[in-house]
């Protein structure tokens, strides 16, 4: 008989990239699958339906729960996460949680990291969580500050490209022509400016801190393998999470993780992990889609997709910043990037 | 033990000796040298279990104060002026929270115009934060009321500003009792906070509260700072019993009793008040003093008891509440509600503007004339404002105002 | 009480020279109080500091407006700054100089004075001397001691070793020194 | 009170949780329900195999309980992985995403390895005490005859010919199916406790019923006469049928000799069977006529293919419309607009030393034609209702002599489905099949989830050994690769318990029951966002409007 060519089994069929796979080990499922994982945020909380948001901080904190055998703080910024967890009378946090302000709680985690230290409880981590707005707006000297120090703190930036929780108003990080109530869809220039925003997480590699991170609801194997990758460290970490907002971008609530997972397809959101300042691995494109496929389930673009025809021009604004994504990090391979 | 030292270098060391476990440090004249002393301390090796973290703004400060405290960490900073503007948001947070920060005041003026110079707009413009607000007369009493304030602060889970003059205080060199390490453990129980981040008690801390319930978290801030009114002097009391002299309280009178005038006054200045007293005293005139030791919580009975014989109070301003005249002043007249004696505001030394003893004479004098208008400015160059106003009137595009007056005082100089 | 007020330049230890002056006086069992005329001066600039000391406590806070003595640590700014503005008719002056008060063209000025309170020492010189830099305001305290009479020159000497202990110290004390010497034959 | 701890500050700080008191299922308009939907392989299988069924089990590793979930409905997995043209896979959903999961393969893995093991089926029904007989040993009687044994009716096979499998040993080349293979999992079915009784031709039905007191009869004796059209000739040749040449290829002691140049006239599967087997007996040219082209074929592409490959020469669009002796005269043949070949006028001559018809067999229903009652068909097949039952109360038929699609699978289906039948005939029943699921489409999946994962290339014979052996051709997965093949598949429209929708809840509204065990929703708290259903990888989730 002539051999077949070889073909290890790889550990990936039948649901490789779900939540769970029964077939294999225990040890090596995500912790999402568990019915031990920690609930960080248990129910009841006020999100809307279809929240990235909410998602992607269980995600987070349910794994740094795992990684740190539930010896885990958590601060807070102002933001839809803040709020939406904790009107009072009810909190829908597990875990010890303090929220202080809008721009301080990069802050506020080097003082409660401070507090762990000095009282000799290594075992105690401390994570700092905020949205983009007081990620890379308000909050961004405390940040600067944290990582330069480098404070023993994991930061996790909640990425909606806007500010939600006011009703959607533009941010640093809000993208080009995206629809936001300070930047609406009317005029010359619909949306929001092209050429602006900032990089967080190449401002943080800029700081040359441990561990620098990008992750996605649509990945959860990526996001808890970098979440607990960054726990095993000391120092300032940064995870920035792409977590779509279905009222802030006119998707449905049900597409909230198609959409994010659009955003990695597309190149837009490229997945990939530095230390001390330098990228040390690329999440590869699994199936491109087009910027424009991404783009056309937003209503926040809705303005680029007019019956009177698409506007060609910006949304190959956006294709070339995806391409660049793609050149810059890497995010296909040579032969298929063609 | 007594030391020749400046000011600051004695509150850095009456908090080392406080066993702080987090102390935050941002420079800003004229606070600095407080921190650095601390930072010295901790780098020496002298103060240990404590994390000296330097910061990169007063906001982060005190940011990094209320995570420090919210985990169980005594906690310690300090600020002035723009610096305590900078962290105004969080000021407001930390006594939101509860959260036993002591921090010292170094009082410098607010600009526009810039000024480093002492004055108590800082702190007034954070009187109604929630934290206690203790005014130290002397450099021995800024040591004394920092151990008294970790205490009240843990006490009652609310922060305390410890205000103490700048330059004025924190830079003079003077005679400082600073006490043993043994005798302030002895006084200063170790913190037990009332709520703490742990992962045995996974609370959350710092909840959205609404319209239902935020009526009843302000009344319990206030009835807090009303607590404060009984615990200050008990705390005073204890301080003298371990200490063996009198320092703190909530109010201190000096030759009040009887006094037909009585000036009322915060910090330092009331050394210089109590030279022109006993000069004026000497004179035959029937003149005491009152100096405010804690203005928030504010002794409204205390007071109305100190001034019972005044029938005039003058209340020398280190502020001005621009439109109103001073807050000292309106605080007075708070606790004087009913009474008939006559409040004169005095506006002085604002933005370092030496407050001499012939110019307070002078002052008196005439407050005890009733010659006084209500809102006074002490040695105001009338000549110069009178220019300008002038200019002002006849100018559209002034330019800098100060830069204009500076001119003119030469003018007017010459 | 007794009152002084040092002139000088930013960098030439004016602030300094004021507090160790208030050492040396609490070493002698006096209340003292030592504070710079606060300001943000940069090398260069000039400065203005003062002490003063009593026998009991200072409550005063007001800038000296009528100094008992007068420390000057550089002659240029004579040019430029009052000096000499409120000194007590027998007040003290001390001026760092090489030169003679005719020479600095203020003799006529300083006559005005009792003859044993004015005295100009060289003691940025002394400082090169002892000291291998030209800090004057350490040997400038010796002179003060002497011409004063206000403080010993060993409590002055203790102070300058507390503010600054070990070799430097040693040679500020010794420039101390010779400075007292200087001004005591004056 | 937020907290109960009194000690805590006023409502500023909370004890951990305290949101579960607030139920936003009320949020809710649209509410997820899981629901079975019916894999398209399933749908697809005329054995009625539970496939997706199986492959669970296989993607675990536990290659017997696959096993006993497929010999549920075919009991023999080791032929059907060989010989089934597999329709499963041209209905698998997978095949739209890469390639189809190669069925076929893993289920001759887990036939061979039940071989190896000597696994037997569970039993599942005690005896009822009723007796069938079934009328021949082929799929369609085999099948039955397990099936109502499974029921528990003692069941007696009678055969004609002195060997089990009928078409499967007689119709299908040894090259493409092993004799050891079907004579294990024919001895597999005896020893399940049925009785074989080989040259007994059974003549008289009703005797059946009343001197020997069978209480059923399900006949399936297959269709083994072999369709012939006359052809001109001036002196014909060597001129065989191809049934008769397979048959032979079986009972002939010694090896037959068809000749140096062979032409196979027909397109079906088993002309490529022939011509493949006379190119394997020394033809040195093996030739099919075929009067239609490729794509007309009755033969499944991959036979056509593989005969091409092993040196047979097809000759499409082509009828023989004249022999002399070695000499055949063939007309071209062009495909009209309706898709029928016609005539062109234009001739070839081709040289043949025998010719070997290959075009279709006929039932042999002489045995019925007294039975009171059985209707037999235009074209020669038996009448049957739709319960399988003939015009002759308590007398089934099925397999290749009903009205029906000539494969190994239909007749095993048939085998089953006639078990089932009888045994609700027996109980005074009617059987009722259980409806199907809404059938798991394509568009209801969401592939993301699955990692691309080409087909396995199952190993082939070199093309010398194929053109000189009856080796078999298609070899094995080993153990590793159909472990690979099995976890191919998607599970379309059955929950696999991927934790999918456990996880993407954002409100943590899924309760995670446990192996085995599936998920229900936690509908206090479930806000209907719909990310469970969007999410849920194989289409197993509904969102339903909520209530009124």
């Amino acid at each position: 008989m002539t051999e077949h060519p070889s073909q290890s089994v790889k550990f990936y069929q039948t649901g490789t990239h779900t939540v769970g796979n029964r077939l294999l080990d225990e040890t090596k499922r995500t912790v999402q699958a568990s019915v031990d994982r920690s609930n960080a945020i248990t129910s009841g909380h006020r999100a809307c339906q279809g929240c990235g948001e909410a998602l992607g901080a269980r995600y987070a904190l349910d794994s740094a729960m795992r990684a740190t055998d539930g010896q885990l703080v958590a601060v807070n910024a102002t933001g839809c996460l803040e709020v939406f967890t904790t009107p009072y009378p009810e909190t829908s946090w597990q875990l010890p949680w303090l929220h202080s302000l809008f721009g301080n709680a990069p802050a506020v985690a080097t003082g409660v990291a401070a507090a762990f230290r000095v009282k000799g409880r290594k075992d105690v981590r401390v994570i700092a969580q905020g949205g983009d707005g007081s990620t890379t707006d308000i909050g961004f000297g405390c940040l600067s500050g944290m990582f330069e120090r480098n404070d023993d703190v994991l930061y996790i930036c909640y990425d909606n490209e806007a500010y939600m929780n006011t009703g959607v108003q533009r941010s640093s990080a809000t993208p080009p022509f995206a629809r936001t109530a300070t930047t609406q869809a009317i005029g010359e220039a619909p949306g929001n400016v092209f050429g602006t925003g900032k990089n967080l997480p190449l401002i943080a590699m800029a700081h040359n801190i441990p561990y620098v991170a990008t992750a996605s609801v649509a990945d959860l194997h990526d996001l808890e393998y970098k979440v607990t990758k960054a726990m095993g460290m000391r120092g300032a970490r940064y995870i920035h999470i792409l977590v779509p907002c279905p009222l802030g971008w006119g998707s449905a609530s049900d597409a909230t993780i198609q959409v994010a997972r659009l955003a990695i397809e597309s190149g837009l959101f490229p997945l990939f992990e530095a230390e001390h300042g330098e990228v040390t691995q690329v999440s590869k494109i699994r199936r491109r889609v087009m910027a424009e496929d991404y783009l056309k389930v937003q209503k926040r673009f809705a303005h680029l997709f007019r019956k009177e025809g698409k506007d060609v021009d910006k949304i190959a604004v956006v294709q070339r910043m995806a391409d660049h994504n793609i050149k810059r990090f890497g995010l296909m391979d040579e032969e298929t990037a063609q | 033990m007594h030391h020749q030292i400046e000011g600051s270098e004695a509150v850095a060391r009456a908090v080392a000796l406080c066993r702080p476990e987090v102390v935050c440090a941002y420079p800003i004249t004229p606070q600095t040298h407080i921190v650095e002393g601390v930072g010295a301390l901790v780098k020496k090796g002298q103060l240990t279990d404590c994390e000296f973290i330097n910061v990169e703004s007063e906001f982060a400060a005190l940011s990094v104060a209320i995570g420090a405290s919210a985990a169980g960490a005594r906690t310690y900073t300090a600020t002035a002026s723009q610096g305590l503007l900078f962290m105004a948001e969080a000021v407001y947070n930390a006594a939101g929270l509860g959260l036993p920060i002591v921090m010292t005041i170094g009082n410098r003026a607010i600009g526009a115009p810039i000024n480093i110079w002492n004055d108590h707009s800082d702190s007034m413009s954070m009187r109604d934060a929630g934290w206690i607000q203790l005014y130290a007369e002397t450099n021995q009493e800024a040591v004394d009321l920092h151990i008294q304030a970790f205490r009240l602060a843990e006490e009652l889970s609310c922060p305390v500003m410890v205000c103490m003059d700048g330059f004025i205080l924190t830079h003079a060199y003077e005679r400082i009792d600073l006490p043993s390490q043994q005798e302030v453990d002895a006084f200063l129980p170790r913190f037990e906070p009332v709520q703490v981040l742990d992962p045995a008690h996974p609370y959350s801390i710092g909840a959205m509260v609404g319209p239902e319930a935020f009526t009843e978290v302000r009344y319990l801030a206030h009835d807090k700072q009303v607590q404060a009114l009984q615990l200050i002097p008990e705390i005073g009391q204890v301080f003298s019993e371990v200490f063996g002299r009198a320092s703190g309280g909530l109010i201190h009178e000096y030759k009040s009793d009887g006094a037909e005038t009585i000036v009322v006054a915060l910090g330092s200045v009331n050394g210089t008040i109590k030279e022109v007293i006993d000069v004026m005293r000497g004179d035959g005139l029937a003149i005491g003093s009152v100096s405010i030791c804690s203005f928030r919580p504010f002794p409204l009975d205390e007071l109305r008891d100190a001034l019972k014989s005044a029938k005039r109070v003058v209340v020398i301003e280190k502020n001005l509440a621009p439109g109103l005249g001073g807050v000292l002043a309106s605080n007075v007249r708070m606790a004087l509600r009913g009474a008939t004696a006559t409040v004169y505001t005095v506006i002085a030394g604002l933005g370092g503007r030496p407050i001499l003893m012939n110019s307070l004479h002078d002052v008196f004098i005439a407050a005890s004339e009733d010659k006084l208008t209500d809102v006074q400015f002490l040695d105001l160059n009338q000549a110069v404002v009178d220019l300008e106003l002038e200019r002002a009137r006849t100018t559209r595009h002034s330019g800098p105002t100060a830069e204009s007056i500076l001119r003119q005082n030469a003018k007017v100089g010459e | 009480m007794f009152q002084i007020r040092i002139h000088g330049r930013g960098g030439q230890g004016v602030v300094t020279a004021t507090e160790m002056l208030s050492i040396a006086a609490f070493m002698e069992g006096k209340h003292a109080q030592a504070f710079p005329s606060f300001g943000s001066e940069r090398m260069g600039a000039p400065v203005v500091a003062y002490c003063r000391f009593d026998d009991k406590e200072i409550r005063l806070r007001e800038p000296i407006q009528e100094p008992d003595a007068l420390i000057i640590q550089d002659t240029t700014l004579m040019h430029s700054v009052d000096v000499f503005q409120g000194l007590k008719p027998d007040g003290f002056i001390l001026i760092n100089s090489t030169q003679t008060f005719e020479e600095l063209g203020i003799h006529d000025f300083v006559a005005k004075f009792p003859a044993h309170h004015v005295c100009a020492v060289g003691a940025t010189e002394l400082a090169m001397t002892h000291v291998k830099r030209p800090v004057p305001n350490a040997a400038l305290l010796g002179g003060f001691a002497a011409i004063s009479g206000q403080l010993q020159m060993d409590s002055v000497a203790r102070a300058i070793l507390e503010k600054f202990p070990g070799p430097i110290g040693e040679a500020n004390v010794a420039a101390a020194g010779a400075a007292f010497d200087i001004a005591a034959r004056t | 009170m937020s907290n109960t701890d009194p000690k805590l500050p006023y409502a500023i700080t909370l004890d951990p949780g305290t949101s579960l008191a607030n139920h936003t299922g009320s949020w809710r308009t649209f509410m997820p329900v899981y629901r079975d939907a019916l894999p398209p392989c399933n749908n697809a299988c005329p054995a009625g195999e539970n496939i997706q069924g199986w492959l669970y089990h296989a993607e675990e590793g536990n290659y017997q309980a696959a096993w006993n979930v497929l010999v549920q409905d075919n009991p023999m997995p080791a032929i059907m992985g060989r010989v089934c043209y597999h329709p499963c896979e041209s209905a698998c959903n997978r095949k739209d995403l890469d390639e189809a999961v190669a069925v076929h393969a893993v289920e001759r893995f887990l036939g061979d390895e039940a071989l190896k093991q000597g696994w037997m089926p569970e039993a599942t029904h005690a005896d009822t005490g009723k007796r069938v007989l079934v009328v021949g040993a082929g799929p369609s009687g085999l099948s039955a005859a397990y099936h109502l044994r499974r029921l528990g009716h003692a069941v007696t096979i009678r055969e004609a010919g002195p060997m089990a499998g009928g078409m499967m040993r007689f119709g299908i080349p040894k090259y493409r199916l092993p004799r050891d293979i079907l004579d294990g999992e024919i001895a597999r079915i005896v020893n399940f406790g049925v009785t074989l009784e080989l040259n007994q031709k059974v003549e008289d039905i009703p005797a059946a019923f009343e001197s020997e007191g069978f209480d059923a009869v399900f006949i399936a004796v297959g269709a083994h006469l072999a369709k012939r059209i006359d052809i001109p000739a001036h002196a014909a040749g060597r001129i065989l049928d191809a049934a008769s040449v397979l048959h032979d290829m079986e009972t002939s002691p010694e090896p037959l000799q068809l000749g140096r140049r062979v032409i196979v006239y027909g397109g079906g599967n088993t002309a490529m069977d022939v011509a493949r087997t006379a190119k394997r007996l020394g033809a040195e040219e093996a030739m099919i006529v075929y009067r239609r082209s490729r794509t007309e074929m009755p033969a499944h592409d991959f036979e056509a293919t593989e005969a091409e490959q092993e040196g047979v020469l097809i000759h499409w669009l082509r009828t023989i419309k004249h022999i002399d002796e070695t000499t055949f005269t063939v007309e071209k043949m062009e495909i009209d607009a309706n898709g029928r070949p016609q005539a062109t006028g234009e001739f070839e001559t081709l040289e043949a030393d025998t010719l070997i018809m290959a075009l279709g067999q006929d039932v042999d229903t002489s045995f019925l034609q007294s039975v009171p009652g059985v209707k037999i068909a235009r074209d020669g097949v038996v009448d049957v209702d739709e319960h399988m039952m003939t015009g002759y109360t308590g007398l089934f038929a099925g397999g290749d002599m009903v009205p029906s699609e000539r494969t190994v699978t239909v007749a095993v289906g048939h085998g089953k489905k006639a078990a089932h039948h009888i045994d609700a005939w027996l109980k005074g029943q009617t059987y009722v099949k259980p409806a199907k699921h809404p059938l798991a489409a394509f568009d209801k999946l969401n592939t993301w989830y699955y990692d691309d994962a080409p087909q396995l290339v199952q190993p082939q014979l070199d093309i010398i050994r194929r053109q000189t052996s009856f080796d078999e051709v298609i070899g094995d997965l080993d153990e590793s690769t159909a472990l690979f093949e099995a976890r191919r598949c998607l599970s379309c429209g059955n929950c696999f318990e991927c934790d999918n929708c456990y996880g993407v809840c954002p409100d943590n509204a899924v309760k995670k029951l446990g192996p085995g065990k599936r998920f229900e929703f936690l509908y206090d708290f479930c806000k209907g966002c719909g990310l469970c259903a969007a999410e849920c990888p194989c289409g197993a989730i509904d969102m339903i409007p909520e209530a009124s």
